[in-house]
């Protein structure tokens, strides 16, 4: 059997394979160490880093739903400086592709953890995570508002010459026009999608399941959701997709492909299985190899549509 | 180490309800059972289902050769899975993860407390102490009725002094683990030495109750505390809860109890301010 | 035991029981006769009616995903005439509250249905289905721009004297404006939420499971989607709200009650259980049994929130 | 009749292999078992379950008293969730459901064709005719593998006219029921009146083979389709499948394979345009 080559090309990076960890499900990547070699990644992405420490959110932070699960952590996270100062040295070790999720409350905190990163030798890109509230406009996330998206990209694109990956979040009305703006602004890439705002109720107490009322939903029960805006976004922008979104195995991750996007991310799998990349990793060679294709990136956009079909 | 832990795929070897709404479930997973320390947990799931999508922490209750045994109440959805399951049925099974109770010198005299289905987390501690110790170790055993106590006959064959409290007052004293502790007291300290270890495992009333009772000198006091848990090994962040501030006692800071727990130091919590969970 | 009142008042209209179907999960209801006695529940909502008959998609129109369904059934109707014809006069024998579920692709469209339908006995009042794609605009639903919504109900308003409920639908970026604008309109009450858009791929065929390739996800993985919107509008409007969308049990409808819905509809329960209404309702009676609650109406937004907790 | 009819929630008597791949499952249901007629069909669920959410559709393979029997294969997530059942388990099960075949007058000459576990649908059929024809009916069977064939020696020992069609050709006829079918016309022409019946379940493709041979004067054809369901029992709309329009030929009008069939004539299918399933 001819080996089958995993390898994408994405913004500029090549990639092992097209399986990437998601932001805020794996730590800072350490945590996985006992249960994989961070090398096999297609990258890792590292739970979001802000400009100063996060404490996160009061407990209870997490819940069970039917397929999926809320989260409302609240961005906890050690802060731009530890993390250079801390875990990058250790990542360093570790030859992996390291794209370090960014978030900020203003377009200056993006700046600065821009500025202060690219500088750092083993970051290989950014993922701007844009699902925070903007405190300059009273609150409205920058992933909400097309402008207000255009604008953070265009800002930050100057400013580094890494590749900017733009996450966006789906609970939006028109999440082809977000992707059309961040590409306007000048993203390599985005990441579709972030969690979708979701609350849960303790029918005994009365109390939400959260201590935050509202949390994100994550896991197989958003996956329609998201293939569906990776599938209408695809169609609209240039820049590669990174598809996200309740992947399981390696048959979600090839939905995700053929739907057009250009890798993948694991996000909630990890709390099933920490080797949950290697699963799907695993799944997709599996499913090449049955069907006789040689290259993953043949997958790509390969879905058949019957154009007369289309709703 | 890196990169070649895993998840281990077993199937299990016998699930039955020894007392009503309690299971005692066995698999056979070599390297799980030489590792495991008193204290530690797993997490189980069921391979192919997805509804619980996520796995359950369950304390490790016991080892036998390669045998791991859990007990554990059937309380919800996901311990109502399990309960179903039959032998041979798939199990995956992660761990040991979390810190486990620190051992204390031979010469130590340990008091254990359990409330309910918390004698699951103080098993293999108590196996441990009966073996290592060189003073008597207590326990101190609660239930809500007598018919949710545990039968543990061959821990007092090796030397346990137990003590029962159940709350219908049908076995032992009536009341609870805290009440057995303060109308008793005779009951820790006459065999206690200078200093005592005090292991504490169940619903978060009792320890808070019991906590208070043992805050006195000479008592150092550990509890394994319950927490939401999706992932047990420490990325997911959804376990935290507040902890003192060693800096700053007056604040709290999030800690994991998964990876920074679940055992703890009673005087690390800040008991007032804990989410009841 | 005292008689626990399930009764709940609502836009103008005093139901039963805070249990009704969804609309398009029973059919015209004729078909669930064999299973359960109409006048049972807080209302019966049948299918969306348009002004022609509908033919609806090509197969296949359902798919099966975690914890859901996608459906692209195309809202096949058999048209007011028909409705009026051959299927009211055989509802009427069935003392139940009728709401007729009404989709339009122009105001022409929805003013048509409600003066036709505003004649006829037996009609309790409207659920005006705004997913529809709106000709005159560009094809972008009624349900995804706030003054084109506000505009449809404010020009429906003065030709009905019965009730008027919006359904909205959960694809957009701000369900509170989207409440807030068919409120100013001079809605009666609204029903939140329709499905939401996804899809779902073959990945041996590598085509899209459904025939239109995007079709509606419902079932218990929308819950907490569902569940967050009936909560951020509650807070919002004054106009009572119906919630819909997952829910199999008399809890999960008593977790939509304590987060500010009125009533609740029961959808894709039907497809397991043809009695999911009657199971819904035994469901709640017996939490406010357990609970020593004498009337479901003082569940209408328990829920007790922490104000300092809000995220 | 209004109100009174609910989903059954039955036990599992009996659940077990009966050839690599398909299992025989047995429930008792006095009223199922009584009602249903051949052709009809179930949607089963497991009550507790959520995933799969939605029923499945199976025939009735048997009835014996108070017993359903029904015959299922493996071939994905929900009939997976069906073979992990043991004795005692809970099942869902609605119906009868569906229009079953039109019963031929006793006189009429009936030749059944199935594919794969296609002979599940007919099963009860051919205990029907066996015991009311007057004259001899014929069951051409065909399966991938000899393994597949369920064994049938009940039927034959009642008169039944077996013929076997196997694509490894360990079995029968080396081939597709289709093949058997025109290889050998005298087989099902020999016994048959001026005009015979003809009733087919099986995948599409077959199908399709099938009534393409069957097209000749003097059959009436009866079609057993499958489609994807959600509710069975009309109201989803999910099942629609396109057939003739009786007032124009020429274009299609969806109907609900659930109520208004899953039995149709061979005339009204579309068979150019029918989606296969
Ligand atoms: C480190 C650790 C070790 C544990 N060891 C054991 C053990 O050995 N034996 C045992 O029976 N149980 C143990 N538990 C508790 C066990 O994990 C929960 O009972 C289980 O997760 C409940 O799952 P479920 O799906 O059945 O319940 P759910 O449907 O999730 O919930 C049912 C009810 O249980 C409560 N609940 C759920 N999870 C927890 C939790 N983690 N802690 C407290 N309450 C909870 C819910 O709030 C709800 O009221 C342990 C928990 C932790 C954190
Ligand atoms: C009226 C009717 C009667 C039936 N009677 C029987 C019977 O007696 N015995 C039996 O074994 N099967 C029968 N079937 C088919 C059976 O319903 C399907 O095999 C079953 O629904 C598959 O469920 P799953 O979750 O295991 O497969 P899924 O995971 O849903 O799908 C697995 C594979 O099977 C295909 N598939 C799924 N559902 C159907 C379907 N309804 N028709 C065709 N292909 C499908 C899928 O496309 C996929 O390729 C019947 C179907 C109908 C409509
Ligand atoms: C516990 C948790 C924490 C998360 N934290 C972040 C984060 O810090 N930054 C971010 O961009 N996304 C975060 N996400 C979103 C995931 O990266 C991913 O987009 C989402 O969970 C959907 O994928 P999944 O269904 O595979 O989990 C988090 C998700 C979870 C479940
Ligand atoms: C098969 C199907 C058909 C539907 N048809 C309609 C419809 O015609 N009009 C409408 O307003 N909503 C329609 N809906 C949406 C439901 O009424 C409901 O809003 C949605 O399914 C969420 O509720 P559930 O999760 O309980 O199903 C349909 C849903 C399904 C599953
Ligand atoms: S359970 Fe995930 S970090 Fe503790
Ligand atoms: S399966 Fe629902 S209408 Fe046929």
């Amino acid at each position: 059997m001819t080996k089958i080559d995993m390898s994408v090309p994405l913004a500029g990076l090549s990639l092992k394979t097209p399986v990437m960890t998601a932001s805020g499900t794996c730590g800072y990547g350490l945590d996985l160490l006992p249960y994989l070699d961070l090398s096999r990644l297609g990258a890792l992405v590292v739970k979001g880093i802000s400009v100063e420490p996060r404490q996160g959110n009061p407990p209870p932070r997490i819940m069970e739903t039917c397929g999926g699960m809320l989260n409302a952590i609240g961005l906890e996270n050690i802060g731009m400086e530890a993390f250079v100062a801390e875990v990058l040295p250790r990542l360093r070790e570790h030859r992996t592709v390291l794209l370090v999720n960014i978030l900020g409350e203003s377009e200056e905190d993006y700046a600065r953890l821009v500025d202060r990163l690219s500088e750092q030798e083993g970051i290989d890109g950014f993922e701007v995570n844009v699902s925070c509230p903007n405190v300059r406009r009273g609150g409205i996330a920058f992933g909400s508002d097309p402008a207000t998206l255009e604008h953070l990209v265009a800002f930050l694109r100057p400013r580094t010459e890494k590749p900017l990956i733009i996450k966006l979040s789906p609970n939006v009305t028109d999440i082809v026009d977000m992707a059309g703006r961040a590409e306007a602004g000048g993203a390599d890439g985005l990441t579709l999608i972030n969690t979708i705002r979701g609350m849960s109720v303790d029918v005994e107490s009365r109390r939400p399941h959260l201590a935050t009322v509202v949390g994100g939903l994550s896991g197989p029960a958003i996956k329609p959701i998201a293939l569906r805006m990776v599938w209408e976004a695809a169609a609209r922008v240039q820049i590669p997709i990174i598809g996200v979104g309740g992947i399981l195995s390696g048959e979600d991750a090839v939905e995700f492909l053929l739907a057009g996007a250009s890798a993948v991310q694991i996000g909630t799998a990890h709390f099933r299985n920490p080797a949950a990349c290697i699963e799907v990793m695993a799944g997709i060679e599996g499913y090449l190899a049955r069907h006789g294709i040689q290259a993953v990136r043949e997958l790509i956009g390969a879905i058949r549509v019957d154009p007369s079909r289309e709703a | 180490m890196t990169g070649n832990r895993r998840a281990a795929l077993t199937a299990i070897v016998s699930n039955r309800e020894i007392v009503p709404g309690t299971f005692l479930m066995a698999f056979e997973e070599p390297r799980l059972a030489a590792e495991v320390r008193p204290g530690q947990f797993l997490m189980l799931s069921i391979p192919a289902a997805h509804d619980p999508l996520l796995p359950r922490p369950f304390a490790v209750f016991n080892r036998e050769g390669p045998r791991v045994e859990i007990l554990y109440r059937r309380v919800g959805k996901g311990t109502g899975r399990l309960a179903g399951l039959k032998r041979g049925d798939s199990l995956r099974a992660l761990g040991p993860l979390g810190n486990g109770f620190p051992l204390p010198a031979p010469s130590v005299a340990s008091l254990v407390l359990a409330g309910g289905v918390g004698i699951a987390s103080v098993h293999l501690l108590l196996l441990h102490l009966l073996k290592h110790q060189s003073v008597p170790t207590t326990l101190l055993y609660g239930a809500r009725s007598h018919q949710e106590i545990i039968p543990l006959e061959s821990l007092e064959a090796q030397g346990l002094r137990i003590h029962i409290a159940t709350e219908d007052g049908l076995r032992g004293v009536k009341g609870t683990v805290a009440a057995l502790l303060s109308t008793t007291p005779a009951l820790w300290e006459d065999g206690a030495a200078a200093s005592t270890e005090a292991f504490v495992c169940g619903p978060m009333a009792m320890l808070r109750a019991v906590v208070a009772r043992l805050n006195r000198p000479g008592i150092r006091t550990h509890v394994s505390l319950e927490s939401r848990m999706a992932c047990g090994y420490g990325v997911c962040q959804g376990c935290a809860m507040p902890f003192k501030d060693k800096e700053n006692p007056e604040r709290v800071r999030y800690r994991k109890v998964c990876t920074d727990g679940p055992v703890f130091t009673a005087d690390e919590i800040p008991w007032g301010k804990t989410e009841a969970s």
